[in-house]
């Protein structure tokens, strides 16, 4: 009588034995890359109803972030400015611009400017940026590069896991206050030997960022 | 010398199997139900069966979609029947492995007839008992957190609970009897490779026969793999309830925070499952005709450790008073006079007559014996036993501060979850018996007296 | 944070805008917080940010709100232009920083989708312009008229402006008539005010009396200044207090006064006025100059024997209070009492009130039945429903109804205008001791709504600007020319500091009484009392405060007839049955709720509930305001109830009212407390060290490693009345949703804090005992250990974090609770609350916290968001110093507790209060046997008996 | 079907007779040899001249590592990756950390058990020449076989049946690969 099954089936066990453990790992670690923000929101870059250069505006002509994100220092949000800040200078800068249509409007009637979120927590988690610009967290840990964006794109994944590692060991990403806003630093030769420890000018060295789940979560 | 003789001359005992069944004999027999045209009784157990398990997906799916409040949960007992159910589900799971592992390394030889059976009972009880603390869950499609996998939050379960613990013992304990149960089968399954005609027959026996030959050589290396599944599922067994049971004493509630717990719970574990798989066989002995193989000797045996563990049971009952008492804790003595006294006393008396009144009929054989009487004892335990889940439940009503008690009522909803298991229990159940040998061929030829390669020395009482 | 205030009265005040963008983000949260994709978000800026806006910064503004002539201060929080909190103003005089539930409620209120949204003319809606012009029609009508034939009915709402308005009116147009009617008002105290001779002024307690005589009277539920009250006598309860006081009440009902008493004698409301004379012929026997009436002594007892004695030893310093349900004449015996007690020189001060006379409802219907009024104008309250007979009596004339929903007056009107909420419009409130508020809007109306003034002034032709109106009522109180400056700190203070008070020294004459009320008659009587929720069902709307258990019955959702156990069983009635009550012709079936200490004989029946037509929650219960004798008393005689076929589910919310001889609730009298300091310990279950001898050592304990912070409470339960603002602020502060009557009736409940009560046969007299009851934050949490996500752990300030976003819902904590304060979302309870409440519920959230999903367990965490905030504040603007100050974090629940029983800290300084109350020897942890170490502790009870009635 | 043969299959109708065949068998000095049975015949591997199953050292020693592997992970996990302050308890407190070890130890044995056994006897191995033969079917049911392969260096096509039917075999034939 014939065989019920050809010669090759007995290749698969030899096959499924190396492909298993392959495939295990392959899903677990798969899974923690694809599927975290890191993968999933990282680069995000939306399309702005104003064309707003931060390439030009912070970069070419250096203007402080606080200028524009004023409350950066007193408030949870580093807000975006109203119309009014745009046109402290577009009023007499570029008055007719048509790109600027749409700030004049807002400016004349109130509307607001539906700017698009780009970073952005769910809203079970709670960030601060008084605090964390107050600790000497710049601007540039965080956002990345703002002076070399043509249009803001999320830098950081923003994930829980991302926040805890320098809630755990924040020193690496500390920098002088004076420094907060300044693009590029973490690259310049101060930052390597700079000591947030023995630095005199900062407000507070005693840093415990909090690790617990209230910390973020209310 | 008469080979034929009542006496097993193996172990001296009474005959395991009936003497005039031959290895021959007991693959027909036993082949049987699988080469019959299904008969009737096979479809009316089958299609409610069936329908039941439906129902269950569908309550599933509902809960899923509105939320754990279509139960009868509330504050303060917010664990209702789906916790129950798991507990029972879980205890009914324990008597297959404890009669396949337990046994075999006891030598019982007795076991040989009933282990397969019972382990299938074990792995279908143990799916149903999974599928409870999973959906009841308020948020089921996060239950993967409880799996200790790196993530993007940084987040890992805390294994300081013994609901975690939960999840590792019975998934585990599901997976260790389900690869017992199956290595268990291949020589079975070969057997059915070889006698099958049809094609798909040939096809999916063969696959899971693995290629199975009987030869000498693998036998040599199955026994010990056999013989360390079996001693390994037996402290498993033993673990799984007792981390059942830390689900309750672990927490610091009058009336669970108990240390009796564990142990008290592994006799009700055993007991209950006893009590289930008398339930099935004696029903699947009468429908497929296996007098010969389940001998009397087997339900004599099996009555026995009923009423055994019925009575430890009873004790524990007895004992948790005691404790309660000598604590000097006003709240457990209250909290288990409340149970005999307040307002579930109906459940606590259910669960005492069931449990502990009704098996001390088996200390007469003549009861022991009867089949009738027999298998709706086997009834009044489940009855009991998941009686006794309740009222542990139950106790939440009651706890420290009078101002938060309340009361308990299960919902429709609760109901159709409870008989949907059921419904899925039998359906594996009823698809079992229907393809797969349901006792284990091979194991029980070998105390068949045609076995003994030494037939001369037995005679003569050589010594083995 | 002043100067934003002109903006709010301008037309463009950037109100609404605001909600559009705070609305996508709370709309947002309801998917984020299960986990799913993120949504799309804008972010909407100011065109011009409005100065000193820091956009997701609360900003706090003093306003004031009113029931009756009772007075509350307050400081609402306003998220991004959202009112989200009510706050108490600490400076106010007449609320001492206190705020009653009803108060808390109404943020919830201003949002209520049931508010008549557009003015109505014959019953179709018209536009603003439309029904301001109808409006200035009706008032140049009027005038034209000279103000024949006008009525102005008004509620007992204590408003300088409006008084002024009515004052001019009455001038130009003397024929023009006022009328006032409130059923949370004092018309019988005033009335009995005036029989004893101080008309038109009124009573404010300033400190507590050593002996309080309560008869018949609520001041700490529904009668008065609440706060006042509760505070003054919060403040005689301390075994430290420089005057300890004792409380007597005599009621038919167990109010919330009484459930406070430290000897209650429960009476028919109709042998009320007897025991009070029978209290003032003993009196005059221990020499006081009190008339000796008819009958009295009848009704002498031991109870009113040793009160007498009791307030002869304190002279000066014990008073009598008579509640509204009293007519007049017992009102003027206890002013008389009080007079020759000389409770009213020592005590508090008479302020006599600059309102207008009024006359009564009874006359206005009178009038408007006779024709004489061709315009009612109905400034506030529905009476349709609480004046008899109005309703009939409306169709003779043209009916002005400003009003917030479209009620049985709305119906019948004219012209129904939609009224504005006070944190909507311009006012001003003078207390009764004549502390003036003023009321500052917070948002520009919601809906085309109207203020009273502002209808007011438009009738007189007057400016229409609130604003204007209330502007010029108070400029003349400045004397120098920069008014603009104190204005700013008024509304700052929220309290105008320069309003001239007039004080009167009652002088009243000892005369005999007229027509004093004789004793009661032998039968059933019926008592009508205001509801400690809803109050009249003014607030019957308010979804919290129907889901607010009544601190003394706990029944929520629902009214029940009350009734003494005996009385019930002599009727053969028990819990939820259904029983027909009938009284003078009307006759209503109501489920029966067995109250102990109910007066025998006496059938309570609380009104304000089943309100038809109102809103989506006002109708349930049952409304009992069709039994009341239309002359409007509180109390009649000649009941019939007889028992009913069927049976009606109440939602109880505390089902067991017995401690079962457990230490919960620990208390001794003031003089066993000074025999034995350390009482609290008798109770222990287990000594201290053995509870401390644990398996394993603790080296993570953080606190042992001196964190600076470690949160703590400590409540009093001496100053805890049960009154239950707690409860609806911290529903207010943490986005708690309600659930709804059958969901309560399932047992599940969402409040985070509840305020447990326990009932006490002490020989015979009946008790209750309050204790809010919140999580304890222990410290070996027994919920952490049995989460397997670990969603709840500790953080190292001693808080027993709660991960929302964590939790997967196993429910095991909640078990696991030994004071069942944990809460599951058994059910997608926010999304219901969005269906029934739409964008109004959602505009309210406060949106420092999270919003949570279906099957999440959830608990209180200390107001957590506020501790964060405080500390990153100090964090930010501390120089270094990072330990927040004692009292810089205030918790929802102790910013609404007036009484100070209720005390947030820092237990690791031991300059802080709650450090301090730790190391009070009264200081105990309820089940510190299960060493659970709860962080918050109680200080046990105190009470004060009379050694006299002491035993038995 | 190629004409190469796999070896020789011959039937025995009892243990007995099967057992003494073997015994004879193995004194023969075969090498690539093999007995087939219903159910594992008592001692049978001893007679084929089979010494004890190395499978309990493997199984023993991956249970060891599951168990080290459990507790590692619980400790790295609560104590060092993130620590959380649970009940006051310790970051390491291994009382708890028990029941998942212990359970793991359960599990990695048992796996390795059945994974061990299936490796030590080559299996799975659906396709297997004597799988083919139509008397061979029996070794399942009630009868006992042995069959000697062709590879082996003393296979002889004529004799080795011989042999067999000596040694009391009922049948023997030839099979081919």
């Amino acid at each position: 009588m014939s065989h019920t099954f050809p010669r090759w089936t007995n290749k698969i066990p030899t096959i499924v034995a190396l492909a298993v453990p392959v495939i295990g790992v392959g899903v677990v670690f798969g899974m923690l890359y694809w599927f975290s923000p890191y993968f999933t929101d990282v680069g995000y870059m939306p399309t702005q109803p104003v064309p707003y250069s931060h390439k030009l505006h912070a970069g070419k002509l250096g203007i402080d972030c606080r200028y524009c994100h004023n409350t950066v220092e007193k408030a949870a949000y580093a807000a975006v400015p109203p119309a009014e800040t745009c046109m402290n200078c577009h009023a007499y800068v570029k008055k007719n611009s048509e790109k600027l249509a749409l700030v004049r409007q807002s400016y004349e009637t109130g509307e607001s400017i539906p700017w698009i979120k780009v970073h952005q927590l769910p809203d079970y988690s709670y960030f601060a940026h008084d605090v964390h610009v107050t600790a000497g967290v710049g601007c540039e840990t965080c956002h990345g590069r703002i002076d070399q964006m043509e249009k803001v794109a999320l830098h950081s994944p923003l994930s829980m896991g991302w926040c805890l590692r320098c809630h755990h060991n924040p020193e690496p990403n500390l920098r002088p206050i004076s420094e907060i806003t300044t693009m590029g630093w973490e690259d310049s030769p101060e930052a390597a030997e700079y000591d947030w420890a023995s630095d005199p000018h900062r407000i507070r060295n005693n840093l415990q960022p909090p690790q617990n789940c209230s910390g973020c979560h209310r | 010398m008469d080979m034929r003789s009542n006496v097993d001359l193996v172990d001296r005992r009474p005959a395991l199997v009936d003497p005039h069944e031959d290895f021959q004999a007991i693959t027909k027999r036993v082949a049987a139900p699988i080469e019959w045209k299904t008969p009737i009784g096979w479809w009316l157990f089958f299609i409610p069966s069936v329908l039941l398990a439906a129902s269950y997906g569908g309550s599933v799916a509902y809960l899923v979609w509105e939320g754990t409040g279509i139960w009868g949960i509330n504050n303060p007992v917010f664990w209702g029947w789906a916790i129950v159910n798991f507990v029972f589900w879980v205890g009914i799971g324990h008597a297959g492995t404890l009669i396949s592992a337990v046994l075999f390394l006891f030598r019982q030889k007795w076991r040989t007839s009933i282990n397969r059976f019972s382990e299938a009972m074990t792995l279908f009880a143990v799916a149903c008992a999974l599928s409870f603390p999973t959906i009841h869950v308020g948020r089921i499609w996060l239950l993967y957190w409880v799996a200790p996998v790196p993530n993007s939050m940084l987040a890992w379960p805390n294994f300081r609970s013994p609901l975690l613990w939960d999840v590792f013992a019975v998934s585990i304990y599901g997976s260790v009897s389900l690869l017992f149960w199956y290595v268990g089968l291949i020589p079975d399954l070969a057997t059915m490779r070889d006698r099958v005609t049809s094609k798909l027959g040939k096809f999916a026996y063969g696959i899971f026969a693995l290629g199975w030959r009987g030869s000498t050589r693998h036998w040599r290396h199955y026994e010990v793999a056999y013989m360390l599944l079996a001693g390994l599922a037996t402290p498993l067994v033993l673990s799984v309830h007792s981390v059942v049971s830390f689900d309750f004493a672990v927490s610091q509630l009058p009336g669970w925070h108990t240390t009796i717990f564990p142990p008290y719970f592994v006799a009700g574990a055993i007991f209950s499952g006893f009590g289930m798989v008398l339930t099935l066989m004696l029903i699947a002995r009468v429908i497929f005709k296996m007098e010969n193989i389940v001998t009397m000797h087997h339900i004599d045996n099996m009555a026995k450790v009923v009423l055994l563990t019925g009575s430890i049971v009873g004790y524990a009952y007895a004992m948790e008073f005691f404790v309660a008492w000598y604590s000097g804790s006003q709240y457990e003595l209250f909290a288990f006079i409340n149970r005999a006294t307040g307002p579930y006393a109906g459940a606590y008396w259910t669960m005492v007559t069931c449990n502990v009144v009704i098996p001390q009929i088996l200390w007469f054989q003549k009861m022991r014996h009867n089949i009738v009487l027999l298998f709706i004892i086997s009834i009044f335990v489940n009855i009991g036993m998941w009686f006794e889940r309740y009222v542990i439940v139950i106790t939440l009503t009651r706890d420290f501060l009078p101002s938060s008690w309340g009361y308990y009522s299960p919902t429709f909803w609760d109901v159709s979850c409870f008989l949907g298991s059921f419904g899925l229990f039998f359906t594996l159940f009823c698809l079992f018996v229907r393809f797969l040998p349901m006792i284990a061929m091979a194991e029980v030829k070998t105390v068949v007296p045609e076995a003994d390669p030494h037939p001369e020395e037995a005679a003569t009482g050589g010594a083995h | 944070m002043t100067t934003e205030n002109e903006t709010l009265n301008k037309p463009d005040i950037p109100s609404r805008r605001t909600f559009l963008s705070a609305m996508g983000a709370t709309v947002a949260s309801l998917n984020t917080a299960a986990c799913i994709r993120k949504p799309y978000e804008k972010i909407l800026p100011f065109g011009q940010r409005p100065e000193d806006r820091v956009p997701g910064r609360p900003e706090y503004y003093a306003t004031a709100a009113s029931v009756g002539a009772s007075v509350v201060g307050l400081r609402v929080r306003s998220n991004d232009g959202r009112p989200t909190f009510i706050g108490s103003n600490k400076q106010h005089p007449t609320s001492k920083g206190g705020t009653p539930a009803w108060a808390q409620a109404t943020v919830l209120e201003l949002y209520d989708p049931d508010r008549s949204r557009t003015a109505l003319m014959d019953g179709a809606s018209v536009d603003p312009a439309g029904a301001a012009g109808a409006i200035r029609a009706m008032g140049k009508a009027i005038r034209d008229a000279a103000g024949r034939g006008l009525a102005i009915l008004t509620d007992e709402t204590p408003s300088p402006t409006l008084f002024r308005l009515m004052k001019t009116l009455k001038e130009q147009f003397p024929e023009a008539q006022q009328f006032r009617h409130d059923e949370m008002g004092e018309a019988n105290g005033q009335a009995g005010a005036a029989m004893a001779g101080i008309p038109n002024a009124s009573f404010s307690l300033n400190e507590t009396p050593a002996v309080i005589a309560i008869f018949d009277a609520d001041p700490m539920g529904t009668e008065g200044d609440t706060c006042a009250f509760d505070h003054a006598f919060a403040s005689g309860r301390d075994p430290d207090a420089p005057r300890k006081n004792r409380l007597y009440v005599v009621e038919p009902y167990v109010s919330l006064t009484g459930s406070n008493a430290d000897h209650r004698k429960a009476v028919k409301p109709s042998e009320v006025p007897a025991v009070l004379a029978a209290l003032a012929s003993e009196l005059n026997s221990h020499g006081y100059e009190l008339p000796k009436l008819a009958g009295a002594d009848a009704a002498s007892d031991k109870f009113v024997k040793a009160l007498a004695k009791d307030m002869a030893k304190n002279q000066g310093v014990s008073m009598v209070m008579v509640g509204e349900r009293q007519p007049p004449q017992v009102h003027a015996l206890a002013h008389m009492v009080n007079a020759a007690l000389g409770a009213y020189t020592k005590l508090g001060a008479w302020t006599q009130s600059d309102a207008p006379e009024f006359q009564t409802a009874d006359e206005l219907v009178a009038g408007m039945k006779a024709g004489t009024f061709k315009y009612v104008v109905s400034l506030s309250g529905n009476p349709a429903h609480s004046i008899p007979g109005f309703a009939d009596a409306a169709e003779k004339a043209q009916v002005l109804h400003l009003g917030s929903y479209l009620d049985e007056t709305a119906r019948i009107a004219k012209l129904h205008v939609p009224k504005s909420h006070y944190l909507e419009a311009w006012g001003d409130l003078v207390g009764r001791d004549g502390s003036v508020a003023i009321q500052q809007p917070l948002i520009a109306p919601l809906h085309e709504s109207k203020s009273a003034i502002e209808v007011l002034a438009t009738i007189l032709g007057s400016k229409e600007s609130g604003y204007e109106q209330v502007r010029d009522t108070h400029r003349s109180h400045v004397a120098s020319g920069d008014f603009e400056k104190s204005w700013q700190v008024w509304l700052h203070d929220g309290v105008v500091q320069s309003h001239p008070v007039q004080r009167v020294e009652p002088a009243i004459q000892a005369a005999q009484i007229e027509g004093y009320p004789k004793a009661g008659s032998s039968d059933l009587e019926a008592a009508f009392i205001r509801d400690l929720t809803v109050l009249d069902g003014r607030f019957a709307n308010s979804p919290w405060l129907q889901e607010l258990p009544d601190p003394v019955t706990k029944l929520s959702w629902d009214n029940a007839l009350l009734l003494s156990p005996d009385t019930a069983e002599k009727l053969g009635l028990k819990n939820e049955d259904m029983a027909t009550v009938t009284l003078n012709g009307a006759s209503l079936d109501l489920p029966v709720w067995i109250q102990p200490g109910t007066a025998d004989d006496v059938a309570v029946l609380p009104l304000g509930y089943g309100r038809e037509g109102v809103g989506q929650y006002a109708s349930s219960g049952f409304d009992v305001s069709g039994l009341r004798p239309v002359d409007g008393t509180w109390s009649a005689s000649g009941v019939q109830i007889k028992k009913t076929p069927g049976s009606y589910r109440l939602a109880c919310q505390q089902l067991e009212s017995d401690q079962y001889g457990r230490p919960i609730v620990r208390e001794a009298s003031q003089t066993d407390f000074t025999a034995d300091e350390n009482f609290v310990a008798k109770f222990e279950v287990m000594k201290p060290e053995h509870i401390d001898s644990l398996l394993w050592e603790e080296p993570v304990l953080p606190w042992a490693k001196g964190e600076q912070h470690q949160w703590a409470v400590s409540i009093d339960l001496n100053k805890c009345s049960g009154c239950s603002a707690c409860v609806v602020a911290c529903q207010a502060e943490n986005n708690i949703p309600w659930v709804g009557k059958s969901e309560v009736l399932k047992g599940r409940e969402m409040h985070w804090m509840k305020i447990d009560r326990y009932f006490k046969d002490n020989n015979g007299q009946f008790e209750v005992k309050y204790q809010p009851m919140g999580c304890a934050q222990c410290e070996t949490a027994p919920c952490e250990n049995v989460c397997p996500v670990g969603a709840s752990a500790h953080s190292p300030e001693g808080l027993n974090d709660m991960a929302y976003n964590r939790c997967i819902g196993t429910r095991y904590c909640a078990n696991n609770c030994p004071y069942k304060v944990r809460r599951f979302n058994f059910f997608h309870y926010t999304v219901r609350n969005d269906g029934e409440y739409g964008m109004g519920i959602t505009m309210q959230r406060n949106p420092d916290v999270t919003v949570r999903y279906r099957g999440v367990m959830e608990k209180c965490t200390y107001c957590v968001q506020r501790i964060q905030r405080a500390k990153i504040y100090q964090k930010v603007n501390g120089g270094g110093d990072t330990k927040v100050k004692d009292g810089a974090i205030v918790t929802a629940c102790e910013e609404a507790c007036g009484t100070g029983a209720m005390v947030f800290g820092n237990m690791a300084d031991p300059e802080s209060r709650v450090a301090k109350m730790k190391n009070n020897p009264r200081n105990y942890a309820v089940l510190a046997e299960i060493n659970i170490r709860p962080r918050t502790t109680y200080l046990a009870k105190l009470t004060n008996p009379n050694p006299e009635l002491a035993e038995g | 079907m190629s004409n190469k043969t796999f070896g020789v299959l011959a039937e025995f109708d009892t243990p007995a007779s099967v057992f003494e065949a073997c015994e004879k068998v193995r004194d023969a000095k075969f090498s690539r040899w093999d007995s087939h049975t219903p159910f594992p015949v008592h001692g049978l591997e001893f007679a084929m001249g089979m010494g004890r199953s190395r499978l309990p050292i493997f199984v023993f020693a991956c249970g060891i590592s599951g168990a080290s592997g459990a507790m590692l992970l619980q400790w790295w996990t609560s104590a060092v990756d993130y620590p959380m302050i649970i009940a006051a308890k310790p970051f390491f407190s291994w009382q708890a950390f028990i029941p998942v070890t212990f359970e793991a130890m359960v599990l990695f044995s048992a796996v390795s058990a059945v994974l061990g056994m299936l490796f030590l006897n080559r299996l799975p191995r659906w396709h297997h020449p004597l799988l083919t033969s139509e008397r061979f079917k029996s070794a399942s049911d009630h009868k006992f076989f042995i069959s000697i392969e062709a590879s082996d260096p003393q296979f002889d096509p004529e004799k080795t049946p011989e042999f067999l039917h000596s040694l009391g075999a009922t049948y023997v034939e030839l099979v081919e690969d």
